[in-house]
Formats: structure tokens, C-alpha cells, sequence
């Protein structure tokens, strides 16, 4: 179906087990052989034990998202095939030891090569050498060279330089049993040129790039999956950009901080969870009644409460939307491109500043751990920042005509800065003058119409004259671009938000211009077709709906759509 | 030494006549004098309540934030910009009760502010329900049969997390309480001083006269570096123990134990913070 | 304006001068008298000081709402006038010391009488007798029985048994005061027989008789204005009825200890204003997952974070509507009368129990500062558990058609009895089993359905030929009800929603049948507007907003009527 | 005895081989069993970590709620039917962290239930942050240069709150463990007991070893009764004192102090509960 020229490698074992090492070996071997390629996980809420997968797809032309078929299956122990067994043809290739897989199997009709991963790493000296041996395989099979496999392993491992040696002996291992196989595997892609220096990074990555490369010098959070890795990643980089990373004693305290920090200049970010973020509705209320700026990365998860706490779901749109008490403008983006997390997340914390909002970045489990290799990301030109130099008189809340009241920061000037929960008047002092709260309610109000000249307009993609338009948000950029690619049909085009509130106005354009609109999103009730029929009155009732805590594959996206395309 | 320095113009103060909320105003800015802090280096973060309402009755900058919230967001104040002087100051239900968690783990982490704790043993600005502070019995329209919680000891639980300075005043008293509360602030570190408050509206059992008689200074001989005896002393009921109950030996702050400070002092919101990016970038590629 | 014959009393006071002992008597004495009457108050967030209002207004017929006109002011103090200024007219009487308030009356060119309250009341003994003075003198202007007011005097004081004599002694001396002045005001409404065994309770009151009604036998809140009231309520009534009232530490802990009580089979409340439901959004989501029904009454106040404390507003519905993260049902209440305040609290408790969903009952600090008179309420027949006994193999999340499975609780019966907040199977065991998460989701989703069967629906009142249809929900029901009854219009209706969510199936025909739609609600961005367009995809684009803290009065929003009607 | 009473058959335990949680459900069983407590009476109640999961691993009734949030939940459980008993059971992370301010102000409640910490020094569940109790300078993903904060001592926290009852245990010890699970049980009122937690993932600091070294026993001599020794006691960091640490004089229960079981003592939801209301609704006419 898929009419890229691709391979498609699932490795599967338990937690712990150490398929992170795998996935951070091999992900970087292969771009840095030249192969384009994409890579996702999917894992239990659990350290040790059950059963977690990595995807790995490679392919001559760039690549990036999640296909169902299966090339190459590696098991790396027991247990590891029963939930992949729908996923699996004749044509699977399945590296295992034989007995892991052997009962299993037989009803799937599938090949087994035998290779007892374990064995062979124990032989070594340990079982966790394992994951080098399945390096190897696969560096073996797609003829890698080995020599790239060896260099980037020694520099993986140059800080353990004992662990050197015996881990190029299991990759040696793995290669010399890859290369036996390798007629078994019919396409590989090959490698291209210039892609070795390509970057590699996941969607954690990404938005933790953006975050500094958005002047980010500040994070406060509290760890939840899967919004922990921004802040190891901010914590990881906080000597070098000079950033104050805290771990909160809880997200109330986390967001808090951070809106302190803003007031202080700082600029600051908080990472979360629905969960998390379900704590922090008074925290965003009082950063939209002191007009502080405040950025947020909300990564989804499958709720409600504790849910499925590893998985992906965007199920928390209208939460992201609606949380807080009162009424005050923020901004919500999603990005779809791992690109997008980098740059979106550098808008981001230019929009809180100009704009004295929250600005909220929605991803998911499955964007902050996916990866592909991106050409190249530009710099950011030189910071700006939008506070100013106060005067002796300063009033943090004038009333000027657009809303946008310069924003003082403490120290700095001579003005003094004052700023309330309450409601406030023009100095920042409580007050209970009703005309005035009228005012001020106005002027916070009026932000929206500044916002609304910024805002970045939907992507279209397909055929402009469409006659059927999909419609999608955040992580299924590439699923639903790919799936549109495959079916290749002219009647149809595909419009994508990255930036989701306050929402376009070319929305209803565009609707309306189709003769059938379907809207797909990874949750039960459609939040974003929701959100276009509270701001269009367009009912979007073609829904392809996504929520057993997994992401779309090309396939089932592809069958999906046709099925739409077939209703009436 | 200008006495008016932070005295504020015109203003309408919605505090009850009579309250020890004025005098706790007073005395803070007598110590803010004396020490010759400057309003446009100061920053009083507050939360919500009627203690809460302090920082708009003097020249300051000010974060008057929410219910329970002012110690992270003062923590934060000082982490981004270390230079100012920072004070969280509000109710005892605000710090002890709905603030709870973020006060135990600010002395946690022991960043160099000031935590001044109006305490009136009562929910002012909602009416007189019981705070954590209440005194068993303490009878509100809540507690219809008297409060029976443990009432909050804020001096033995700052002690038991190791806070660096632990105080307790008398709002009744000026020129002790002043001088405790110019000790916490030049102290380097946490440093809480809870002060006893009349709330004459909805405490008529805590009143002036009741503090007056369970009141006492320790006295010179006091060794405040003494953990176990501050303990037990902060922990005695009969008479309440004024003073500068314990501070503890020279202790790192949160700020200085900031990477971010490590090798530049100066405030975030002055750096030129990207000069290392392209080489971030660049560990994608290789 | 005003086709009732009425006359509109305005007290006007500082706070902490005993204002409240002035409702509290006075209304009832009224009542007692055999009046019909409307009394709301207006308040600072402070103890002593500023400027507060009680308004009271008194009729032949009976009146529930608020009017703009001030026929008698009563000013108990300096400063007492300058907020009522705009609600002054010559035909205004103005009461009070004539030193308080005559600077500002000369341009004002209103009428004044010299009763200096204080005085008199020192005289007596404490100027705290200002209060019953006044009362005195309200009775003597409206020839209430001097008697019926002096024993209730007396028995209001029974408990201090030392303040009766003086307080009567006031209550005389205003009572001469006032009977001289009786033909100053043109018309006084005449006592009703049967009025005086009319019930007489304010919002707060209707929604505590309502949650006992309801068969509530837990709370657990924090203190915040203006829903404090429900919980002292319950306090007080806590031996009587065996109700377990905890204040807790913070709102997370009040949410998570009602869920805690319904799990282990009492009816827990939990009441709060907007900022501390911003925090309860985790609990909620837990209650969602976990099927345990919830009750919270959430008394709105003007936001966004501390906002205006003791103001009212309609802000808070998104809020209500969205909270939590994840995909869970819920219903949303919204009491229009008091009646409807005691019924829809009852009817939360059953709604809870019977679908193991939360349930919000909105209302504001209008609603439970508001007082009239009503004939009865009826009790409520036995009070009937939707739990049940459990066997030894009890599934909690049995997955039955319909969704709702049967709810056991802890001790009863011999099954165990699990829930979780993490994904969860049948029997409440944490699961990664992604295809039974489909299917749980779906149960849950599937409560919708059967919720549906049983929504109320909403009010239509005016001509069922409407051209116009006034659309409005919550407190305002009696505002806009009066106010188009006085306008008078044949082509107007008003379509009233105690409901709110799910939404009714029939306001899209409602809506439809009209030429021209206005939706009114008490805040800034029209939110009820927004769920209706959701749901319709109808835009509603005349709108009545006020968000200044204050509700609608009777005139004012007969002139927002008629400019919306003469409006395109 | 029926020694297999909380047994579950064919359960998929998510904990990690060689993890300390295991004795810890082994010694919770015994201690119910010993007690003679029936499943159906039993409410076990647990947040969000690794440590939470152990509800789902024997027979009992369970709430598994929100990381941080069990002892309200257990709280208003036990207040709803006194009859249960009701045991709080979480990670370090979420009792003394996410949950630090139902911690302490449960504490202040004493309702009669038992709050079982496993106190493994980290965040397991999300892979090896610090938690409240991690020691100064220990290393994970997010404190890149080890942990500077003052660690959470849960005991002289809980004595600071009048804790009814006080005990810290290791995981590696099944008897003496068992032994005081027991007591705290059925010890009338709260009753904290911190359980020393190895955790093989995450934690390579404070191991079975590192613990069986840094860890000694009360010994009989030592009277819990003394708060200001237990106190000192409790502050111990060379060598971790294990035992009953601090036990209080007798206490009212929370659920004693309840004005509704004043003159009943049946559960919630076995009553009439309208008769009054008749009366109550008069109130509003007179
Ligand atoms: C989240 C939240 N919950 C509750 C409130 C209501 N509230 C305002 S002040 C206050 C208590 C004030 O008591 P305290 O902190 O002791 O201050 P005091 O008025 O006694 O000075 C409460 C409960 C609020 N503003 N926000
Ligand atoms: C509100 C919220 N914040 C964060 C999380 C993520 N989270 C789950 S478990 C956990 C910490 C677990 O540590 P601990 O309580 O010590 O338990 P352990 O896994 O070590 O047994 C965290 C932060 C969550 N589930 N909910
Ligand atoms: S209510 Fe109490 S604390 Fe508040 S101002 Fe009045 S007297 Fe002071
Ligand atoms: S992560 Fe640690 S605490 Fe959790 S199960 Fe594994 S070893 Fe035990
Ligand atoms: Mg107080
Ligand atoms: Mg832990």
C-alpha cells in the first residue's frame, strides 16, 4: 500500500530490558549511514518486565511516521510476540530465539531466524549486552558499514570505557549474523547522501531546543509522563544556558514559580500532563488576571485521572482551552512536525511575552517520543524581549487602546511593579470600583484582537480543489499526510492546525468549501471538531476517532479515510 | 534616614480598627527603614487574605498572588533575579493551610526570603472559620463544637524541616518585633517569623489582652543553635515563646546552589542567553 | 416602569455595622407582617468599613428580583451614598443623619429626613441599636403591627437575653420616627393574608435544605466566598441530621475526601467558588474514571483568580463544563429560582447516584444572597440508594449495556469492591489492555445516552408564537422574566435553562422558531452562547452581557431588551 | 490461621525483581492475616507510584486514587463507615511530596487509620527523579548535580505534628516488621509507619546494603513516650533508628470527635437520615 520505498523494524522486550539503548544506538548509526528514517515507542506504565516496542522505519526518501506492516520482527525475549501477532504476515521476518517464539508462531505462519540474542551477549559476559547483538543484527542485514556502528558505539559508551570492548565484540557478533540474513530481506533502501548530517531528535528534544532557543531560562515542574523529558533535557542544558531548573513539590508550586519567575523577567516554562496540568486552573487563571506570561507544554496522555499513564491520546484540548476560572485570552499551538515543536515552542514564548498570556504547547506521548532526521533547524536571530524600562510613575496596567499595557519587571527602572490576583486598577492595587473592573476586563479582552492578526493559518495539503476535506490537529501531521499521499485521490485535501486557539478565521472558508468534511483526532469525542463548530457552526460528522491509547498507523488511517470517502 | 520612605498616599485600607494588622504594617516598615532597603528593590509577594492585603498599604513592588501561593512565587522572585529582597508574607490559613505543602518545602529548600506570618489564629477574610492555628475548643460557625484538630505549632514543624531562622512575635510589641524582623531579613536563607496577630472581628478568645498574658521573651541566655531545646521550647503551650526560637548553622541558599549562578551572578532577565546553542544543535547531528 | 406595585427600600451601611442583623430581621418581620418580598445585599471584600447595601423590595404580588429604583434609603453612616448616587431620583426618600449626607444630596436634589441613627441608638445604650432602629423605623413607614415585630425581636435575641430590652427600646423609638413619616411615601403595598406562613430562605439556604433533602450526609470544603454558606449550613445541622461536615486542608483534599465518602456509600457535597474548583479538576477526573458519583455546588464569583470575592457572575461555566482531563460525562444544574435551588440539589444527589457521574450545580453570589418568599416546598418522598449489596465475585465495572453498572460499596455484602484511577478492568485491576480500554471508555461515554432520557427540559415562558426568543440560564430567570412582562411585547418568550448539560435536544427547534435570538448572561463572552453553537451550531449574535459583579437589575434589562429588539 | 487468605492468583506484578516492595506485600499480609482481618473489611488505599500498586496485589477492597491524594480519601473513608479498616499505602513521592499537605494536615486529624509509606529515597515510577526523602547529593536525570535540598525526615515531621504514632521499619526485616504493621494497626489513631524501601532500578545509593549498615533497633529501654527524646531520636542521620519511635498518650480519633456518631454509630450509608427535616424546614416559616 504504501508506496514508499521503506523497511519497517519492530524491536520488542520487556522494561529495563534496554531497548532505550537500543533506540538511542541505532536510531543515530543509522542516520549517520545516511538512512532517512522514523522511529516511535510504545511502552507499559512499568520499569521492569511486560512488554514495550520500538518501530524503526527506513527508507530511501524522508520518512516520518508510524506504518503498521512489520519487515523485521526482533524479540529480544519471552512473551514478547503475543501483542504483535495482529500485526504479523508470512512476510514478517522474526529474529528471536527460536523458543521464545516458536509456539506462538505456528499459528502465524511466520519465518523465525534464530537468534538467540541472549545467549550470545551472556557468552559475552552479560545478558544487557543483548541489545548491542541486535544493533548488529540489523547493522548486518541493512549493510551498514560496520565501522560507522563501531565508532558511534565507542563514543556511546565513552564515558563507561569498560563497557567499550565487549560491546563491540556483540555488535561484531550481531553483524557477522545480520550479514547471513541478509538475502532473506528483499528491499532494503539504501542510503543517501548528505543525510549523515542531518539532526535526529525526538519531539522532547525538539521542544526543549525551541524552549532555549525561545530564551528559556527558567523551569519548574513536577515529573509526569510523558512531559518528564523536557525537563531532564532543560536540567541536562542548565549549567550551559544558565537556566533554574526546580522540581516542584507539586504542579500547583511548579506553575506558581513560574509565573513568578516571569514577573521577575525570567522567562519560564512549565512541563506537564493532563493530570498536572488539571492542578495548575488557578495557577493560569492568575497568570490571565496579572497579564504575566506564562508557558506551558501540556503532553497528553490518555486520561481521565491516572488513565494510561505511558500512552498517547489528545484528549486534553478543551481541558487546555476552558481551564482556569474566569475569562481571559491564552493562546493554544500543537505542533505536527517535530520541526514545529522547535520553532513553535520559540513562538511561543515570544507570543506570552508580547502578549501577557498563557501560552499553552499541546503535544502527546507519541510526538515527544518520536524521531526523525530533519535537514536543519535555523537559529534563532537575537533575543527580544517585550518588558521595558520603568519610569518613576509607572503603571503596570494602563489603560492603552490595544490592551498590550508595557510590562515592568521589578528592579529594573525606577516604577515600582505591582501586580493582583484581585481585581486591580490601573497601578496594580486591588480595587472594588465596578466601572473600572469593566475597563480592565475590556482591556485583557482586547488582547484577542492583537493575537488574532498573528495568528498562523492552517496548512493545506492536497489539492486545492478538493472535494472531501480531512481535517487534523497536532501529532497526525504526517499519518493523515501520508495516508492522503497513499490513496492519491484529486478530490481530496488535508488542512492541518499547528495553531489551534484562537482559531483561524479562513476555518469556515475552507469547510465550506468541501463537499464532505471529515475530522480525525486521537480521542472518543472530537474536542477540535467541537472547538470549529462552537467558533464555525460547522458540524463535522464524518469523525475518525482514535482512543485506545496508541497512535494512528499509515494503514489504518488509509482504511479509515476510504471508509469516510465511501460513506454518505 | 527618611521615616516615610515607605508610607503610601490616599489609600483606603480594609483593615477592621484596632486590628494587629496595622501595627505588623508599621513595624515592617520601620525595619524596611532601618535597614535602608529601597522600594524599588523590594518585593512583597502576598497571598490571600486579609494579612494578604499588606503590600498595597506601602511602596513596594508587589505580587499579591493567590490563596497558598506567595512562597513559590517569591522562591521563584529570588531564583531569577537574586539581587532583590524578597518577603512572602501573609495568614497563617494561607501559609499553613491551603499553602501547606509549599511551606514545608520552601524551608526545604531554604531560599534567601523573609516569611512573615500574620498570625490571628482565624480565617479573617472569610469570616472567622478556624485556621490551622486555632486553639482547640476555638468555637466558629464551622466548628459549631469547637475546633478539635491539633492546632499548627509553626515553630516545631520549621524546626523539625530544618529551617535556618525561626521566629516568633508579638504584633502588641514594636521595638522587639522590628528588631526580630530586621534579624530575619538580613539573615541569609529562609527565615520565618510567625506573629502573634489580634484579629479583633473574629477572634475573641486570642485578643490583645489574652496574648499579653501568655506571652514571654526568652531571655539573653537562650541558645537559639540548639535544635533539641529549640524544639522543646517552641513546642511549649502553657506561654507562648518570643524571640528568634532557632537558627541554624550557616546553610547554602537555594540560589546559590543554582547552576545558573555558578559562574555569572548576574539576574536572568539581563543575560544574552544563546550563545551556546549552535553547539546544542550540533550534538543532534553527530 | 415597574407594573407592580411595589416599593423598593435600600439600606446602606459599612460593613461590620450589623447590616446583616438588618435582613436577618427585618425580612422576617415583613414576611411575618404578610408582605411579600425580594431582598438581595451587595458587599465588599472586608470586615469593617467601605460600603455595603441590602435591598429589599416589598409587594401586594409576590416579586423575586432586583430593581434599580430606590423609593426609601436608609443611610447609616458617612460615606454611605456616594455608590447610589446613579440610582437616586427626587422621589427618592433619603433617611439618615442629615450631616451624612447632605453634601452630596444638594446636587443630588433629593429628599431628605434627619434620623440620626447613631445618635438615637447611643442614646439607648450602643450604636450598635442603630440596626433595629432602623428597623423601627421601616416598620412604623410601612405600618407593619408593632407587635409582630417586637416578638420577633425578642425571640431573634433570645439567646442573649441582656440585649432584648434595649433593642426593643430602639425598635420603638424608630417605629414613632417612622410612623411620622408614613404619608411621605405615596404608595406601600398591603400585607397578604397567608403570606406570613410562607417560607422565607435565601439561595444558600434553599441549596443546604436541598443537599439534607438530597439524603447529604457528608461535606468536606475549604472556605471561600461566596459558598461558604452551604458549608456552615451543614455544620450547623451536622448533629441533627448525622451529617459529617470537615473543613478541609484545601480544596484537592475536599474533592478527594467526598469521593472518598461516596466510594464507602455516604452522599458527600462539596461546595466552593470558582478558584477553588480551578484545583478540584484532578478530583473530578477521578470521579470520572472511577464512576463514583459527586455533588459540587459552585457558587460563582466574578474571576479571573481572586478577581471581585464577593461580587457576583456567570463566569464559570466552561470552567464547569471542561474541567478535568480526559473524556468523562457529567451534568451541569443551574437553579434559576430559589425553589429550583432546593429541587435541583435533591435531584444532583439522585442524578449522582443513579449514572456514578459528577454533577455541578452552578449558581452565583446573586442567587445565594437572595431572598423572597415562596408557599412551600415539599418533602421529599424516602430516600432511595442506587448501591447495592454485593456477591462474592462483584465487578465493579461489569460491562453491562447500558453502561451503568451496579455500584457496590466497601463492607457491604461479599464482594470486593476496586477502583482505580488508572485504566482499569472489570474488576477495577489496573490494565494495559488497550482493546478493554475501547470498551470501558465506551461505558463510560455510553452514561450520556441514558442521562439523556432524563434531562430537564427547558422553560419556555411568553408566547409560544415568539418572533423573539430571549435565551437565558441560571439566576437570571426571574430578571428576565420580569423585565419582559413589563415590556409586554405578544412576539416575545423566554426560554429559561435550569439544565444546562447535557443540553437539551429541543433548543435547536426553540432557537429555529425565532426571527431573532438574544442570549443574556452575567458575563463577558457569552459561554452558555458558545455551548449552545457547540451543540446547534446556531450563533446566538445579539447578546446581553454584564460583568461588572453586579447582577441585572429589573430596568436595565428591559432597556438591553428593547435595544436588542429594535437592534438588526 | 488461614495464612493464604490475600493471596491472588495469576496476577501480573509490574514491580521490578529484587524490588523491596515485594517484602512489603509479604509482610502486609502476614501482619492482616496475624490480625485476623477479613478482605471484605478492609479498605486498602493508595496513591500513584510504584509503591501504589500494591492494593492490586492482594485480596481487599482498594482504591487506587490520585498520585498524592490517599489520605483524604482514606480519611473521609473511615469516617464514612468506622467500621472498615483503613489502610493509606504509597510511595515516599506521593505521600510526602505530591501529598505533603494532606500529610501533615491528616496528622492533625488522627483519624484511626494506618499510613504505610515505602520510603525507597526516589521517584520510581517515573524513572528515578529525586523525591522528598532522597538523600543530599544523590544523582538522577533532573538533579544533575545531586540533590541540595534539606531531605524530608518524615518522623520528626510527624512528631512536630503530634503524630498518635510514630515508627520507622526496613523492608528487608519481615518479623519486626510485621510486629509493628501490627501494632499500627491496631493502634487507636494515626499511625505512620515509614518503611526503608530498596529500589534496585533506580536507587543505587541506598541499597540492601547500604540500609542493613545505616540502620539500627530501638532497643526496649526506649520509651516512645518522651516526645522531645523521640524527637531527637527520630533526627538520628548516622544510623537510622527502627522501632516505634514516638507513640502519643491516648487521643481522640478523628471519627470520635464527629458529631455525627455522637448518639449512633452506624455507618453512613445504613441510615434514615430525613426525619428532621420536617422540622428544619419550619425554621424557615417561623
Ligand atoms: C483557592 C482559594 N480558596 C479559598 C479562598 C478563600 N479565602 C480567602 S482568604 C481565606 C482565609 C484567610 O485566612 P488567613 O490566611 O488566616 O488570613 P486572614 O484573613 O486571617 O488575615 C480564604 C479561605 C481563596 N481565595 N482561594
Ligand atoms: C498529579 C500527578 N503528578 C505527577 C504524576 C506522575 N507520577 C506518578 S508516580 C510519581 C512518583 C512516584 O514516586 P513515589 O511516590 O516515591 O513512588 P515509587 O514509584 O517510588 O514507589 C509521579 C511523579 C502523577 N501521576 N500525577
Ligand atoms: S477581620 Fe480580623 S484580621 Fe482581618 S482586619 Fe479585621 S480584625 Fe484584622
Ligand atoms: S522501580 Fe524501584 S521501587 Fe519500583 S518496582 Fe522497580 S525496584 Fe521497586
Ligand atoms: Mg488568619
Ligand atoms: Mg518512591
Amino acid at each position: 500500500m504504501s508506496r514508499i520505498n521503506d523497511i519497517s523494524i519492530v524491536l520488542s522486550g520487556e522494561a529495563g530490558q534496554g531497548l532505550k539503548t537500543v533506540e538511542l544506538v541505532l536510531n543515530r548509526i543509522l542516520k549517520l549511514a545516511g538512512y532517512n528514517l522514523f522511529a516511535t515507542k510504545e511502552y507499559m506504565s512499568r520499569i521492569r518486565g511486560g512488554n514495550n516496542t520500538t518501530s524503526i522505519r527506513i527508507s530511501d526518501s524522508r520518512i516520518s511516521t508510524l506504518i503498521n506492516r512489520i519487515d523485521i520482527l526482533l524479540v529480544l525475549n519471552k512473551n514478547g510476540l503475543s501483542r504483535l501477532l495482529k500485526r504479523i504476515t508470512k512476510n514478517t521476518l522474526i529474529i528471536a530465539r527460536r523458543s521464545d517464539v516458536e509456539t506462538e508462531c505456528k499459528n502465524a505462519k511466520c519465518q523465525i531466524i534464530d537468534i538467540p540474542f541472549i545467549i550470545f551477549a551472556s557468552n559475552i559476559g552479560k545478558a544487557v549486552y543483548a541489545n548491542t547483538v541486535a544493533v548488529g543484527v540489523l547493522c548486518g542485514i541493512l549493510k551498514v558499514k560496520e565501522s560507522i556502528a563501531r565508532d558511534y558505539i565507542k563514543k556511546y559508551f565513552s564515558k563507561k570505557p569498560d563497557e567499550i570492548n565487549n560491546n563491540i565484540l556483540a555488535l561484531s557478533k550481531g553483524y557477522e549474523e545480520g550479514t547471513k540474513i541478509q538475502e532473506k530481506v528483499k528491499t532494503t533502501p539504501k542510503p543517501v547522501s548528505g543525510i549523515k548530517d542531518d539532526l535526529l531528535l525526538n519531539g522532547t528534544e525538539a521542544i526543549a531546543l525551541g524552549a532555549i532557543a525561545g530564551g528559556c531560562n527558567f523551569i519548574s515542574s513536577y515529573p509526569m509522563s510523558p512531559s518528564t523529558g523536557v525537563l531532564v533535557s532543560l536540567s541536562k542544558n542548565a549549567e550551559k544556558f544558565g537556566i533554574v531548573a526546580e522540581q516542584a513539590e507539586d504542579e500547583i508550586s511548579a506553575i506558581n514559580m513560574a509565573i513568578g519567575a516571569w514577573y521577575a523577567g525570567a522567562r519560564a516554562l512549565v512541563t506537564t500532563s493532563g493530570g498536572g496540568f488539571a492542578l495548575m486552573g488557578e495557577g493560569l487563571s492568575l497568570a490571565g488576571i496579572t497579564e504575566t506570561p506564562i508557558v506551558i507544554h501540556l503532553a497528553q496522555r490518555p486520561g481521565p485521572a491516572t488513565g494510561l499513564p505511558t500512552r498517547t491520546e489528545q484528549g486534553d484540548l478543551e481541558l487546555a482551552l476552558y481551564s482556569g476560572h474566569g475569562e481571559f485570552p491564552r493562546i493554544l499551538l500543537a505542533p505536527g512536525r517535530i520541526e514545529d515543536g522547535y520553532y513553535l515552542m520559540q513562538k511561543a514564548f515570544d507570543l506570552a511575552d508580547r502578549f501577557q498570556v498563557p501560552v499553552i504547547v499541546l503535544t502527546d506521548q507519541y510526538f515527544v517520543d518520536s524521531y526523525y532526521n530533519i535537514p536543519s533547524l535555523s537559529l534563532p536571530a537575537k533575543l527580544k524581549n517585550h518588558f521595558i524600562k520603568t519610569e518613576k510613575n509607572y503603571k503596570r496596567y494602563n489603560l492603552i487602546k490595544n490592551g498590550l499595557s508595557p510590562r515592568g519587571i521589578p528592579g529594573y527602572g525606577k516604577g515600582l511593579v505591582s501586580v493582583d490576583s484581585d481585581e486591580h486598577d490601573q497601578k496594580g492595587h486591588i480595587t472594588e470600583d465596578l466601572d473600572l473592573r469593566i475597563k480592565i476586563t475590556d482591556k485583557r479582552l482586547k488582547k484577542i484582537a492583537e493575537i488574532r492578526k498573528v495568528i498562523m493559518p492552517p496548512v493545506l495539503t492536497g489539492n486545492k480543489d478538493y472535494k472531501t476535506l480531512l481535517v487534523g490537529w497536532g501529532s497526525t501531521y504526517h499519518v493523515i499526510k501520508e495516508a492522503m499521499e497513499n490513496i492519491g485521490r484529486k478530490d481530496l485535501a488535508f488542512l492541518h492546525y499547528n495553531w489551534i486557539w484562537p482559531l483561524h478565521g479562513d476555518t469556515k472558508k475552507y469547510l465550506k468549501q468541501a463537499k464532505k468534511t471529515v475530522i480525525i483526532e486521537n480521542n472518543a469525542t472530537s474536542q477540535f471538531g467541537k472547538l470549529i463548530r462552537m467558533q464555525t457552526g460547522i458540524d463535522i460528522n464524518h469523525r475518525i476517532l482514535k482512543y485506545n491509547g496508541l497512535a494512528f498507523s499509515v494503514e489504518e488511517m488509509e482504511s479509515y479515510i476510504k471508509k469516510a470517502l465511501e460513506a454518505k | 534616614m527618611d521615616n516615610r520612605r515607605f508610607d503610601m498616599k490616599g489609600i483606603d485600607m480594609a483593615w477592621c480598627p484596632g486590628c494587629g494588622n496595622f501595627n505588623i504594617l508599621n513595624i515592617l516598615k520601620k525595619a524596611l527603614t532601618e535597614l535602608k532597603i529601597e522600594p524599588v528593590e523590594l518585593v512583597l509577594v502576598s497571598g490571600i487574605g486579609q494579612a494578604a492585603k499588606i503590600p498595597h498599604y506601602l511602596k513596594t513592588n508587589l505580587f499579591n498572588g493567590l490563596h497558598g501561593r506567595s512562597l513559590p512565587v517569591a522562591t521563584a522572585i529570588k531564583a531569577a533575579n537574586p539581587n532583590l529582597t524578597v518577603i512572602a508574607e501573609s495568614g497563617d490559613g494561607c501559609m499553613y493551610g491551603e499553602g501547606g505543602n509549599h511551606f514545608i518545602h520552601t524551608i526545604r529548600r531554604n531560599p534567601d526570603i523573609t516569611n512573615i506570618v500574620h498570625n490571628n489564629m482565624v480565617y479573617g477574610l472569610t469570616k472567622g472559620q478556624a485556621s490551622p492555628t486555632s486553639q482547640i475548643g476555638f468555637h466558629t460557625p464551622v466548628q459549631v463544637n469547637g475546633v478539635v484538630l491539633e492546632p499548627f505549632n509553626p515553630l516545631t514543624v520549621a524546626i523539625a524541616f530544618e529551617a535556618s531562622f525561626v521566629a516568633r512575635c508579638f504584633a502588641g510589641d514594636t521595638e522587639k518585633t522590628v528588631d526580630i524582623v530586621k534579624q530575619a531579613i538580613i539573615h541569609k536563607g529562609y527565615a520565618l517569623v510567625d506573629i502573634l496577630q489580634p484579629c479583633v472581628s473574629f477572634n475573641k478568645v486570642n485578643t490583645f489582652q489574652w496574648f499579653k498574658e501568655h506571652i514571654y521573651y526568652l531571655d539573653a541566655s537562650y541558645d537559639p543553635r540548639d535544635k533539641i531545646r529549640a524544639f522543646d521550647t517552641a513546642g511549649e503551650k502553657e506561654k507562648l515563646p518570643l524571640g528568634i526560637i532557632y537558627q541554624s548553622q550557616d546553610k547554602k541558599t537555594f540560589e546559590e546552589n543554582l547552576v545558573a549562578y555558578k559562574d555569572n551572578k548576574t539576574p536572568l532577565y539581563k543575560r544574552e542567553p544563546l550563545r551556546s546553542l549552535k553547539e546544542l544543535m550540533q550534538s543532534y547531528r553527530d
